[in-house]
């Protein structure tokens, strides 16, 4: 019997956990060369801006064990073009789409938002949080409760109510609870994390950074222990609140990790990269691995690692076991 | 697309590994100009990005065969180097903007510095096959990094070759003896492919000459898809604007006098979207 | 020519600048059945806590994508067995020995400090502010600047002037740099980066979290790019402050990456665990290519890498440069 | 010490690989009950940590070659369960304490399940060779999972073999078979290599023949030279208290009534340096 594989994020209802990570997708054309981008739970934008952005000089990217840096800087066309022709194709063709937002200020967000209110086929508005705030030092949002709730509580003031907003959240912070909690009493409904916790790589040749902006995003399978960690810790502390897990995620195995410490769906970033078909085989691998496991829906594994010990049997190790 | 080939044969010529991989579907979609990305290691491996490798040759056999030739730079072309028939090779493709051949036949100069001269063969077997003139200048470091010189003199009206070091042909670059290939030749083409370098100074004598050039750039990739946005360069576009643009879907091929070479790893003020200046462009 | 490996942590002169991490090379006796433990920088102990500790329950330890989790618990004998039995052992045959300790209140840290005021062989004190502050809800002093401050200053007040106290940072913090800036105010002589960030891996055959505690620290190569940048930032805002760099070092070139960040000595810890012969193969490495880069000194190659662009020539590419 | 060996043959038997590597150096070393740690994944690889095995066999061949016997499990034993004759093999080795043998010949049992019967025999010829009487008691989950039993029949005074399914032998674990293998042979000791239950229940069984009982336990490992702390288990010392010791060098062999298997994965509050209570006892 195949598992239920649908998923809630707030009152929305995807057919699928598995949807790409921000800026790791383009525009949906590209990948739509690859796969029907209907078979995705939803496809992330890349974070938009108000203005064009031509983003950061090269080189843009680095590799670094099981991980890779990047310093893209939100190269993309700027709301309008965003809206005119990347929207509108993905809505024309009514795949799910979860709009990225991202700003330099508090009212940066909020013109996005409203630009974003009538648009059609917004499924959801993603908060990129990791943004360096332009009136504070550089310093991004996500780096601090009331930094991020200012945004969110922006953002969720001037969209519709039944779009649903997330607050996507920055692993480099002492306590990710308290950043969470805060973007939640600010009105998201739901949160995203992780986004890349912030690296750095130095060409030995050269005896330079590696990156022109010098540091850049780790992301990748070395960050999915900081990304389950992240989950776990959230949905300890707010377990009511539905979660879009995202780090590291190359197989089903990871995304199951995720889903057990708390996540209903589960982004896929770097993994595009090597596997444009990522996403598609992800999903197939996850509804193996439940479906191997027992489960009749996705829903029932959703935190289950944090019921307490011995409240369920162990299931043996053997060879070939997916 | 993705396939699973499996390498056919491998072998070494000078300071460069070339593989024989059996890869149907990718073969026959393959034009001159496209590359394939190949992922590097095998299982648990720690490296996470494909490597881009120009398609070199294609053939029929076993259902289609492509050949990359490459030179070992870091662990992902080394683990390559290690490859033996019959390993299976994981690759996506063909990826990229292939070369655009003219209806005329005319007389054009493939121009190859390094291992770019691979992707100059198919490139001169297609304009060949119009009836235009071929002439090959292929140059690198040293004799033993000049590829394909005995094919290019089996397929060409003249071959030029270039070294640094001056170890094999004509000592200095390949845009040092180019002038007055053009010159001999009377070309009315030129395509290039080679360091970024080679390309500037190539292109810089095509634009002496008033002659068109095509380049195929290279820019670090780690998609090759056109979803991960690190492949950029600043290009001039129809309308005379600056976009940074990426290489693996708008290029790797582009008219070298679009190709803004001294602004490469720079955001020019005047691109599109640049800090300050460039956002007012934007539409 | 031989490369002149010498470092200085404060006043201390180091032979060579490769040194074990706190905590990755057990007492010194197991890896004295190695090599002679002589030809290190210094070995850095365990962090040595007052009472004799059991740690953790197991699993302690599970594998990540160029990861490893561990959750140990600063298993020890506590500082009399210590004192008596390992420190002794090490200062007998003289090998320099840099002492990290670990409390959960101040008093501990301070306590810990008394206690190695006059005992011999002490090289440096190195304060693993990554223990859980009993007295504020079990956050690690790490996670922000007053806290550790606190620490460090106790510490420095008790020991001798001329034994330099180095204060060991989190990367899990929003600002590596003001954590840093409190603990050398507060009179640090120098700082070692990064302790392991906080991470976690779920077991999806039992459905639980991997390690027996939960949450552990992740090391290994995938947390080099976070070390770099940790090291990186507090060098630009401290240029003065000598650095240990510690975090995912496997190679030369990984401690070359860190030193041109501006580490003056590296520490290795997880690739002993592949490798007990990691430090010495890490330092001939290390040498190999300062001199294949014209090196004569290690300290010329120290923050190398924040000169302004264009200051220093490309060395070319080449088929097995080191 | 550490050595790059390199395997010279590979076999599959039922659900077990062996490799027998050439690896000088560490084979004149290797006593029975010592296990080599062996580096997975090749140059490039994300598996970060060495994984333990038991040395089955040492012969002097080649400068001294081992034979591993091991079960595929995760990734680094799939990783092993590749490689082909003539690879590298990078080994650290031997590690941990072997097992103490009698000084008398006296009667012996060896008890082993699944891949820990490997270890058994080296120690059965050592025992052998001091006058010593074996018998094995093997078992496994089920037939394909028993390792040695020909081996073991040829060596050994008389062989009970056990499945869990019934499909070799006793129907059973090899604890149920236990007392009267140690009853029919007047048994004086007892070796015992298997999961952490089978040498609890072993151990029970010996206790109640009042006989000593050597185990061989297995945790997981992140280093097996005894300094990263991760594979301790609660074991009781000579002075009567609990310490939490190190399986790598401090084992994996140890008196099975030392070992504290019912608290085994947890801290007792009665072992030194427990949270709270155990502290005390230091000294
Ligand atoms: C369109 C295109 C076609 C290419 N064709 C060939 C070819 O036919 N033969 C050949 O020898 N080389 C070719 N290259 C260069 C080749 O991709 C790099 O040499 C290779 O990726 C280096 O990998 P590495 O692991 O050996 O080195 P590393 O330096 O360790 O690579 C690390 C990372 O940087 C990326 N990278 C490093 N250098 C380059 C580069 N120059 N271009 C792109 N990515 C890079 C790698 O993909 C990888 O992600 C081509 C590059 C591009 C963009
Ligand atoms: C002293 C000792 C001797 C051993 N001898 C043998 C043998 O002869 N034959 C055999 O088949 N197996 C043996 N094992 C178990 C073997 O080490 C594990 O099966 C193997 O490490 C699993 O690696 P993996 O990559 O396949 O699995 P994974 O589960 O992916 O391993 C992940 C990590 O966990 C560690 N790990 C997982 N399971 C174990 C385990 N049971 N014991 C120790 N570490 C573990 C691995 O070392 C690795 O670091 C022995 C273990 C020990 C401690
Ligand atoms: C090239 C690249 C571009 C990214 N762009 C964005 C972005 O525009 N907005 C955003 O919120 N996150 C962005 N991210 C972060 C990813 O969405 C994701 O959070 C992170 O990469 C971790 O997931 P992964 O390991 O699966 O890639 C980007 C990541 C990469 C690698
Ligand atoms: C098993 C283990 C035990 C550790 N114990 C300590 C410790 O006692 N004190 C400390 O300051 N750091 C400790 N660390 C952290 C290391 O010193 C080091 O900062 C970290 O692991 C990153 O370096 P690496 O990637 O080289 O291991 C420990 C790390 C590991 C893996
Ligand atoms: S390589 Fe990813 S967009 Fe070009
Ligand atoms: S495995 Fe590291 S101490 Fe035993």
């Amino acid at each position: 019997m195949p598992v239920d594989m649908r998923t809630f994020l707030a009152h929305v209802e995807l057919a699928t956990p598995v949807l790409t990570a921000a800026g790791c997708a383009g525009s949906g054309r590209e990948l739509a060369q690859f796969f029907d981008l209907h078979r995705l739970g939803a496809l992330v934008t890349p974070s938009v801006t108000m203005a064009p952005r031509a983003g950061r000089p090269t080189p843009r990217m680095t590799e670094t064990p099981s991980g890779l840096l990047n310093a893209v800087g939100l190269q993309g066309p700027g709301i309008d073009a965003f809206l005119e022709r990347d929207l509108t194709w993905l809505a024309q063709r009514g795949i799910r789409t979860i709009v990225s937002i991202g700003g330099g200020t508090v009212a940066e967000y909020s013109a996005l938002a409203r630009r974003l209110t009538d648009a059609p086929g917004v499924t959801a508005v993603e908060v990129n949080l990791a943004c360096p705030n332009l009136e504070d030092r550089g310093r991004v949002f996500a780096r601090e409760g009331g930094a991020a709730a200012e945004v969110v509580a922006s953002v969720r003031s001037i969209l519709r109510g039944d779009v649903p907003v997330i607050a996507k959240l920055s692993p480099d912070v002492a306590d990710i609870v308290a950043v969470a909690r805060a973007c939640v009493d600010a009105g998201a409904d739901a949160l995203c994390m992780i986004n890349n916790p912030l690296g750095m790589s130095i060409d030995t040749l050269t005896l330079r950074p590696a990156l022109a902006a010098v540091t850049g995003g780790l992301s990748g399978p070395a960050i999915l222990p900081l990304a389950v960690r992240c989950v776990w810790q959230v949905h300890e502390a707010l377990p009511g609140v539905p979660l879009i897990g995202v780090g590291g995620v190359l197989s089903g195995s990871d995304a199951l990790q995720l889903i057990l410490a708390g996540a209903c769906a589960v982004g896929v970033g770097t993994a595009l990269f090597h596997d444009p078909y990522a996403c598609l085989r992800i999903e197939r691998e996850l509804e193996d691995l439940l479906q191997a496991r027992g489960f009749q829906r996705l829903a029932d594994a959703v935190g289950l690692a944090h019921r307490p010990p011995g409240s369920s049997p162990r299931i043996p190790l053997e060879e070939n076991t997916p | 697309m993705q396939v699973t080939g499996t390498v056919l044969t491998t072998r070494r010529v000078d300071a460069f590994h070339a593989l024989t991989v059996v890869a149907p579907g990718i073969a026959e979609r393959t034009r001159p100009g496209h590359f394939v990305t190949v992922a590097v290691g095998g299982p648990s491996t720690s490296m996470l990005t494909r490597r881009a490798l120009f398609v070199h040759d294609v053939k029929p056999d076993y259902g289609g065969t492509v050949e990359l030739v490459f030179t070992v730079r870091g662990p992902g072309t080394r683990w390559l180097a290690d490859r033996r028939a019959r390993d299976p090779l994981d690759l996506v493709g063909p990826l990229g903007r292939p070369f655009p051949v003219p209806r005329d036949p005319v007389a054009c100069v493939l121009v190859g510095a390094e291992y770019g001269s691979a992707v100059l063969f198919p490139l001169a077997d297609t304009l060949l096959a119009r009836g235009c003139r071929v002439d090959f200048v292929l140059g690198g470091a040293g004799a033993e990094r000049v590829f394909g010189a005995m094919r290019a003199r089996r397929v060409a009206q003249t071959t030029t070759l270039t070294t640094e070091d001056g170890s094999l042909g004509l000592r200095g670059r390949v845009a040092d003896a180019l002038p007055s290939v053009i010159a001999d030749t009377r070309a009315d083409a030129v395509y290039a492919c080679g360091p970024m370098d080679t390309l500037r100074e190539v292109t810089a004598v095509a634009m002496k000459f008033d002659i068109p050039v095509q380049v195929v750039v290279e820019e670090a990739m780690a998609c090759g898809v056109g979803i991960c946005m690190t492949c950029v360069l600043p290009v001039i576009g129809e309308d005379g604007t600056t976009r940074m643009v990426r290489a693996c879907v708008e290029g790797p091929v582009f008219r070298g006098e679009r190709v803004r070479f001294e602004d490469v790893g720079t955001i020019p003020f005047d691109a599109i979207g640049a800090p300050g200046g460039g956002a007012r462009h934007a539409g």
